[in-house]
């Protein structure tokens, strides 16, 4: 009797509350059908033959199976592991360079005082808005005058700094206790060894944050690569995808079937990096 | 061994510059021929050579579009970047040119009177037909009308076949240039510029605005819909939705493929007006040989006699459906015998000595002259503006622009 | 206006039992704290009568009326939260407003920018700022109604969460360690505010707190919780210095209370060496537990220290001593038995009005305790209270 | 004499400039240097083709004033982040609201949501085009089928902007709505409880008192970063439509690329350049003076 | 093992002075707190003895040498902080070996990976783990150092940070502070650790807080800064009972001094409408403050409540009961003059060990001071010593 009682309000409020949350979740789930749906449909279309792909009636599975032979043309026919290799060494280095550039930069802004700093700080937020299509002539004219063009370093070049790196990590090293930094020097940690021993790994979780975006953003990126790279052999991965489509010929199995290929890695470091990305955006207080 | 880069656009590289160079590299072990990165497209490919020449960075060869050429062959030509190729024609001697390529031919690839480029790839537009839909609208393929009333009247016709079903596609207002137009323009027995190549010719006769009339009958008559895009058209072709569809031979393999056995599959002559004087555009690129180094000259022309060679055009024909650039590849040994056997990859050197010129502005700003064009042309073919303004327009945009 | 009847009030988290069975009784317009060592459940069960979350089991009745399945708006309770939950983007006065606001106007006429749309909604609105003012009067902050919260000082939120509470006549008032933000000075006059107000409305109070002096100077009544049960409900001095068992002893009280281990003997107790001739009725030989409160010790041939009250017989002890505060009015000395160093003791003794210098201390010691300040307590920490442990024949 | 702390504050100094050095002189090299040569460029009349150039002043400023594709341009940019903007910025929202509320597929939802960022814009471009095809398009089937009339998504000059909008925003949606994600994480369930117990239990009077407020700097953040994003649009034009059909998807990113690259007019191009980093530029400061306002702590 | 001696210490920030001429000598060995209110300048006066801070002017000697040109490190000064600054990503023992392997490596041998780089210098490592287990051990966490310092509760961070600052036997001990992050029951408990670690290290401490009670209890000496000024250095006791100025007394005890207006007449200073009759030699009509401590008052006729001591003539008051807080112990009660209700006093009375329920108190009582109790101050607050407030004569 008491017990009856007792757990009709908890019921009440259950069921006041689970239309919304089942609206948003039919919501959610029909979205993000929505959301995948395109994959479904790339990683069908990558199994099928040329001939079947924009069959009216879509299937998932292929009527004929065409996946072995588009993803051996993909992975065998050409140097496939080639060209992941440069995008993995273009994406890593830039990475590396984002970062060894960005940390010293940005806790120098957060912490330090120098003068500049206003005017740097103002450059950096400025910009922030400068897409590459924009200086992407002088840039390479500057490249070729270097003797640069077809290496990996042009390959990285305008991305060796990031701006959006300097200012998220600013905003996260603001967060930093300055009694930490001061607990040190009292402890006779030398100026260089602060940034070293302490800003470093402290910044972890925005490197993660960070490192999904850059690492995808030039992994992805198409409009720099056709610029720069000349030979086969520094092709990186989404531009070898970009070969099998012309005005006359596209090979759509095939082409779907190298852009899933190029879509997996991205997948692949994005699980792993999710909590560590979703927790570095969380506490860099990108909020401002 | 001499090792030579050429610049070709993605999708010519994996259809048929890989095999070629693959089999070239094989055959002989003085050269060895390599693949620049690829440019996107033929504009793409245009861009990257004007930049490599302005940071003199251009590879040994390159295939550039006919229409393009001109502009890029006078620039280079004036920075000494381009060679000329006759010299080494010559070198050849005796009764090899005459073997090997038509006058007209070799025209393609003269700029200024100077051989700058070596025909490589040739197209000219072809109807792809769907026979299928053809026998249900009580003809046959073999029937094909030979003039233009009458394709748009069995356009018409194939069109009433039903709600999903169109008559005709032919994207005048839609290809990456000015090529479709071209081909209204030429079908007459006109130009599109003089022969100095410095004034706009193709409003002579009031053929520019005929060439705009037929552009809108496509679309009142033959039910052709200027809104669906061009990607989508093919889709509709290749599903069996489309009866008339124009287009390069270039595409004949992919469309053969991308049909499979959905319907019987066929291609014609296309439709001209002037059957005495009417040519066609002929699209495609020349191998044009940027190298100033003289081994490499060398080896670079060892490579185009072989690439514009009978086997090397056999080659390129039977996987692309392009037109031979190379009179001797029509023998039977090479693919004489196999246009006998697959009539819908013969119609291009069935029209062979339709093959004629195609045009670019002289200037830079040919490809904003086209781009304005497709506008002007959508707006005639939607009905938004008369064949007559539009042809006037036409004439202004060259005008206005091809001085620049 | 509300007297608060909990039975039998059950809540899981998981696995985990936080609430074992809560009854409660809380008269009307009472002061009652509730108070308990971190996370043994303290806010958990204020939330459960606020309605913010649901019990397992339980029955929450206001006045009689049984309020289990009620909102909180409809309790019609105020919650005055530890870090003041202000909405920071809103005036002081927007923040008081908010539950007349609530209360007051219909949905359409809340949304944002209505204001605007809705005229025949302005007498609400007046009255409504009406209110917040005199309340705000009353709290004295009627200066700072146009103010955002991050403009405040600690004292000042601290009134306008108050204030926001207040506005709306609530038949309860409940508080979750309202004043643990607060530095050290401000925690005395905001607590004297509280009771002020209190005493003031009238109203039902429920306060939870960590802090022993915060709910024993406050409090009509004290509720002790730990680990998700009672241990005793009782007026501040009650517990102070009749707790029900050892657990309460050592909770209540600063310094705190001084525990010795002690044997019945016949004669008394035995701590140590030391028997302390109490009668006590218990078999012999039972081990017991003697709480001694701090003041209850006092020095003895030490005239520099006051003696503590109390007559009749004594406990004497021989301390070692470890350290001594000197607190100003009085003194605290930490010591241990001489003989027995595992047992330690504390004493406190004011100071004679005329001493203003350290209070120089040996490190040995002599101190006496009246036999009717032991509290005895059984082994399992049981308060003993049935067998009287002091020889009160002797005293008064 | 120098002080101790003063010692330490030099060493600072010193050390700030060592830190900030190879981000300085990489910012010269890759922004500033560039950026100065485009506005030199954009007083020129350079172009690839022809040797040499001649300095003609504001002459490329005064181009665009009679340049109709540049209005043109400017006008679908607009258009374009008109559409845009609320979708990228009310749909994450509603997505973080709702995924917060959900506690079991919540971080299902999350990878899923979130995937469309981590992958190659162009490739999904290519999947889109074929969904969206005017025909055979999987998205006309459905429409069809349910019995609403097919609509040509990239063909249409009318609706080719609102296409490429849906593109993009379905690979944007998922970053900014971890970013809201974040933004909610951070506000205090206290003050949630004070809402509920002033009465402010139903979700709408949650939202507007306490959700909405309490976001402000977040949004803020995404609606700046939401419009350069805009703003920026070029890689799904340059590969799905390249500005067609008539000009109606041509933006203003891309009418630069078509001016320098495939018209070599880059004079104008770096002029067209500037006027668009100008207005870009500006919106953000504008909204960036907003985010000041917004912030309460 | 280091005196410290500041002389003249003056900073400001932008134009705003905090501190205006400070002299201060901290004798080795001694533990002194350094209080006042928040912002009156107590951590910039300690960052500045530290080095992260330089003074506009003054000199800063360490048993009698300069340091004022010296960096944190080579003063040699340990710093605990408010909130630990506790190395986040490091173990407890790599914490605290910071600043021994900081002293102790060459710099080359501290960049990342060294360690195995540079076996000539694994003695000096093994020496600092020794060190620092053996410091680990004397503060009970070395079963806690391989954590790190988010998997500690606050009371052991807090010996985490002592640990640091103690493991490299600095000259000086400076807290900023170091409990204000605890709770109130741990916080009296490090209180006594820290007491406890200074007597053993005898070290000089410098310890900084706002909170009268923790200063009382733990210092040698106790000086209360204000505005950027020493208002008195005194020994707790001496603060409590013998205060510079009113500040001073109202800074220290709980409940505060109570403060009286008063009128010196030829017969004693007249308070509303009493006379207290204590010799003064001030010029008749000059306006006094006479203070009252808590517990210098008693109730009179209320056997529940202990008197106060001290004996001789006596200032009686008729009081209005405002408030009476119960703390168990004793009964602090609020009260007001009769006849003059903005005369507020506050009295604090020890409890009879007898009394367990509350107190019941009328609304009125009489209440008693010795006149020895009384403190004197002029108008300025400054107090008045010289002439003998108090009839001596009658005292002890
Ligand atoms: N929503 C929840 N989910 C799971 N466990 C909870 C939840 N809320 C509280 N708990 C657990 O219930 C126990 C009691 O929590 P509660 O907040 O009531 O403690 P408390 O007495 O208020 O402590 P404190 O003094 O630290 O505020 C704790 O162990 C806590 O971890
Ligand atoms: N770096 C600085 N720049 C400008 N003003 C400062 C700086 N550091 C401190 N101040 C100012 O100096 C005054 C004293 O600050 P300080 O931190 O020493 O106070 P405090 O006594 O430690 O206060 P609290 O008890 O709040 O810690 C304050 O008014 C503060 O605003
Ligand atoms: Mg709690
Ligand atoms: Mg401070």
């Amino acid at each position: 009797m008491t017990d009856m009682t007792a757990i009709a309000p908890a019921r009440i409020r259950l069921a006041r509350i689970s239309p919304g949350r089942v609206l948003g979740f039919v919501i959610l789930a029909l979205g993000a059908w929505v959301v995948v749906f395109p994959y479904i449909w790339m990683i069908s279309s990558s199994l099928k033959p040329t001939d079947e792909v924009y069959d009216a009636d879509f299937t998932i599975w292929p009527r004929t199976f065409a996946g072995v032979q588009n993803y051996w043309d993909v992975l065998v026919g050409q140097p496939y592991p080639t060209f992941l290799l440069n995008s993995l060494i273009v994406c890593g280095g830039i990475l590396a360079a984002q970062l060894v550039t960005a940390i010293p930069a940005a806790y120098a802004l957060a912490k330090l005082r120098f003068r500049g700093q206003t005017i740097l700080l103002g450059t950096v937020v400025a910009c922030l808005t400068i897409p590459i299509n924009v200086t992407s002539i002088p840039l390479y004219l500057g490249v070729v005058k270097a003797g640069l063009l077809d290496t990996y370093l042009s390959m990285m070049l305008p991305f060796l700094v990031s701006v959006f790196a300097i200012f998220l990590f600013r905003q996260f090293f603001r967060a930093y206790p300055d009694s930490i930094i001061q607990a040190a020097r009292v402890d006779g940690f030398s100026e260089i060894e602060i940034v070293l021993r302490l800003i470093v790994p402290a910044a972890v979780p925005a490197v993660a944050a960070f490192s999904v975006f850059s690492f995808v953003a030039h992994w992805n990126d198409l409009y720099w690569p056709l610029i720069v790279v000349q030979s086969q052999e520094k092709m990186t991965a989404s531009l070898s995808m970009m070969q099998y489509r012309s005005e006359f010929d596209i090979n759509y199995g095939r082409t779907f079937a190298a852009a899933t290929v190029v879509t997996i890695p991205m997948l692949i470091v994005f699980l792993f990096a999710r909590r560590a990305f979703i927790r570095g955006i969380t506490m860099s207080g990108v909020k401002g | 061994q001499v090792e030579i880069t050429c610049l070709t656009n993605a999708g010519h590289l994996s259809r048929q510059h890989e095999p070629l160079a693959q089999m070239f590299n094989e055959m002989q072990d003085e050269v060895r021929v390599t693949y620049a990165a690829p440019a996107q497209n033929y504009a793409d490919t245009h861009l990257k050579l004007f930049r490599a020449s302005a940071t003199n960075t251009l590879p040994d060869c390159a295939f550039e579009a006919y229409n393009q050429l001109p502009s890029l062959a006078r620039a280079l030509a004036e920075r000494g970047q381009i060679i000329d190729l006759g010299q080494f024609m010559e070198t050849e001697g005796g009764d090899w040119v005459a073997d090997n390529y038509s006058e007209q031919m070799l025209k393609l690839g003269q700029v200024d009177g100077t051989q700058y480029g070596m025909p490589f790839n040739a197209s000219v537009i072809q109807w792809y037909v769907n026979a299928d839909l053809l026998e249900q609208a009580g003809t046959s393929v073999e029937d094909f009308p030979t003039d233009w009333d009458g394709v748009l009247a069995l356009a018409a016709k194939i069109d009433a076949l039903g709600d999903d079903i169109e008559g005709i596609s032919y994207a005048v207002d839609q290809w990456g240039d000015d090529w479709p137009f071209q081909v209204l323009i030429e079908q007459q027995g006109g130009a599109m510029l003089n022969d100095a190549g410095d004034a706009v010719a193709f409003d002579e006769d009031d053929r520019g605005l005929k060439a705009m009339e037929i552009a809108r009958r496509i679309v009142e008559e033959g039910g052709y819909d200027p809104a669906t895009d061009l990607e989508t058209q093919t889709t509709a072709f290749t599903e069996g939705k489309l009866g008339i569809y124009a287009n390069s031979p270039a595409s004949a393999k992919l469309l053969q493929e991308r049909v499979g056995g959905a319907f019987d599959l066929r291609s014609v002559k296309f439709t001209v007006w002037d059957d005495a004087n009417g040519t066609l555009p002929t699209g495609g690129n020349a191998a044009i040989m940027l190298t100033q180094d003289e081994a490499k000259q060398k080896a670079v022309w060892e490579y185009f006699k072989f690439l514009t060679g009978p086997k090397g055009q056999e080659i390129t024909a039977k996987n692309t459906g392009y037109l031979p650039t190379n009179k001797a590849a029509l023998k039977d040994e090479y693919l004489g015998a196999y246009y006998a056997e697959n009539p819908y990859f013969a119609t291009p050197s069935s029209q062979y000595d339709r093959a004629g010129a195609w045009y670019g502005y002289p200037g830079t700003q040919s490809e904003k002259i086209w781009r304005e064009q497709r506008s002007i042309i959508r707006a005639v073919m939607l009905g938004e503006t008369t064949p007559e303004d539009g042809a006037a327009q036409l004439k202004t945009a060259a005008e206005d622009l091809m001085t620049r | 206006m509300a007297r608060l009847t909990l039975t039998d009030i059950r809540k899981s988290y998981g696995g985990t039992e936080v609430l074992r069975g809560i009854d409660l009784t809380v008269a009307d317009g009472e002061f009652l704290s509730l108070v308990g060592a971190s996370g043994c459940g303290k806010s958990t069960l204020l939330r459960i009568i606020s309605g913010l979350e649901s019990p397992d089991a339980g029955k929450i009745a206001l006045d009689g009326r049984d309020v289990g399945s009620a909102t909180p708006k409809e309790r019609g309770v105020a919650m005055v939260f530890q870090d003041y939950a202000l909405y920071p983007h809103m005036s002081v006065a927007q923040n008081m407003a908010m539950p007349l606001i609530m209360a007051r106007l219909p949905m359409y006429a809340r949304l944002p920018g209505a204001r605007w749309l809705t005229p025949n909604h302005r007498g609400t609105r007046s009255g409504v700022a009406a209110q917040v003012e005199r309340v705000a009067r009353q709290l004295r902050i009627d200066h700072l109604l146009d103010r955002r919260p991050a403009q405040l000082s600690g004292g000042q939120r601290q009134r306008v969460a108050l204030g926001r509470a207040l506005v709306r006549d609530p038949s309860l008032f409940l508080m979750d360690e309202p004043l643990s933000n607060l530095d050290a000075k401000l925690r005395v006059e905001v607590r004297r505010e509280i009771v002020e107000l209190h005493r003031a409305s009238g109203l039902t109070f429920v306060y939870v707190t960590h802090d022993q002096t915060e709910a024993m100077t406050m409090s009509d009544r004290v509720a002790l919780l730990r680990d998700g049960r009672l241990l005793q409900v009782a007026a501040p001095g009650t517990l102070y210095a009749d707790p029900a068992s050892v657990e309460v002893a050592r909770f209540v009280g600063t310094p705190e209370i001084s525990l010795l281990p002690a044997v019945a003997e016949p004669g008394g107790l035995r701590i140590g060496t030391v028997l302390a001739p109490c009668a006590h009725g218990l078999t012999s030989g039972r081990d017991v537990i003697v709480g001694l409160r701090p003041e209850a010790l006092a020095p003895v041939g030490m005239p520099a220290l006051q003696s503590p009250g109390g007559r009749g017989p004594r406990l004497r002890l021989e301390l070692a001593v470890e350290a001594v505060e000197d607190l100003g009015a009085e003194v605290v000395i930490h010591a241990r038995l001489r003989d027995f160093p595992d047992l330690a003791v504390r004493m406190r003794s004011q100071k004679t009005l005329e001493r203003t210098g350290p209070v120089p201390l040996p490190d040995h010691l002599t101190a006496e305790a009246p036999l009717s300040a032991l509290l005895m307590f059984d082994a399992e920490g049981q308060r003993l209270r049935d067998p009287a442990p002091v020889q009160m024949a002797g005293a008064q | 004499m120098i002080g101790g702390a003063e010692r330490l504050a030099r060493r600072q100094r010193r050390l700030a400039f060592a830190l900030v050095a190879p981000a300085v002189l990489l910012i010269l090299v890759i922004y500033v240097i560039p950026m100065v040569l485009v506005v030199l460029t954009s007083f020129t009349d350079y172009s690839l083709v022809s040797n040499g150039f001649d300095w003609i002043g504001l002459e490329n400023y005064r181009h665009m004033a009679e340049d109709e594709q540049f209005g043109n341009a400017l006008r679908n940019t607009l258009v374009y982040a008109l559409v845009f903007l609320p979708g990228a910025f009310f749909v994450p929202l509603f997505l973080a609201i709702a995924i917060q509320s959900q506690k079991r597929f919540r971080s299902v939802f999350e990878i899923v949501y979130f995937l469309p960022v981590t992958s190659t814009l162009t490739a999904m471009a290519l999947v889109w085009s074929a969904l969206m095809d005017s025909r055979q398009g999987i998205l006309n089937n459905v429409l069809t089928s349910a019995g609403l009339p097919a609509i040509n998504f990239l063909g249409s000059p009318d609706v080719v902007l609102y296409s490429l909008a849906g593109i993009t925003l379905w690979s944007i949606i998922g970053f900014n709505m971890v970013l809201f994600l974040a933004g909610l994480t951070a506000i205090p369930s206290s003050l949630y409880d004070a809402a509920e117990i002033d009465g402010a239990s139903h979700p709408v009077d949650r939202f507007f008192k306490v959700t909405w407020p309490m976001l402000a700097p977040t949004s803020v953040f995404v609606a700046v970063t939401s419009s350069i994003t805009a703003f920026k649009l070029f890689d799904v034009v340059a590969i799905l439509t390249q500005g067609k059909p008539a000009h109606a998807s041509e933006v203003f990113l891309y009418l630069t690329f078509l001016e320098g690259f495939e018209y070599f007019n880059m004079g104008y191009s770096a002029a067209l350049s500037v006027v668009f980093l100008g207005v870009i530029f500006l919106f953000a400061l504008v909204q960036t003076l907003l985010a000041d306002r917004t912030t309460h702590h």
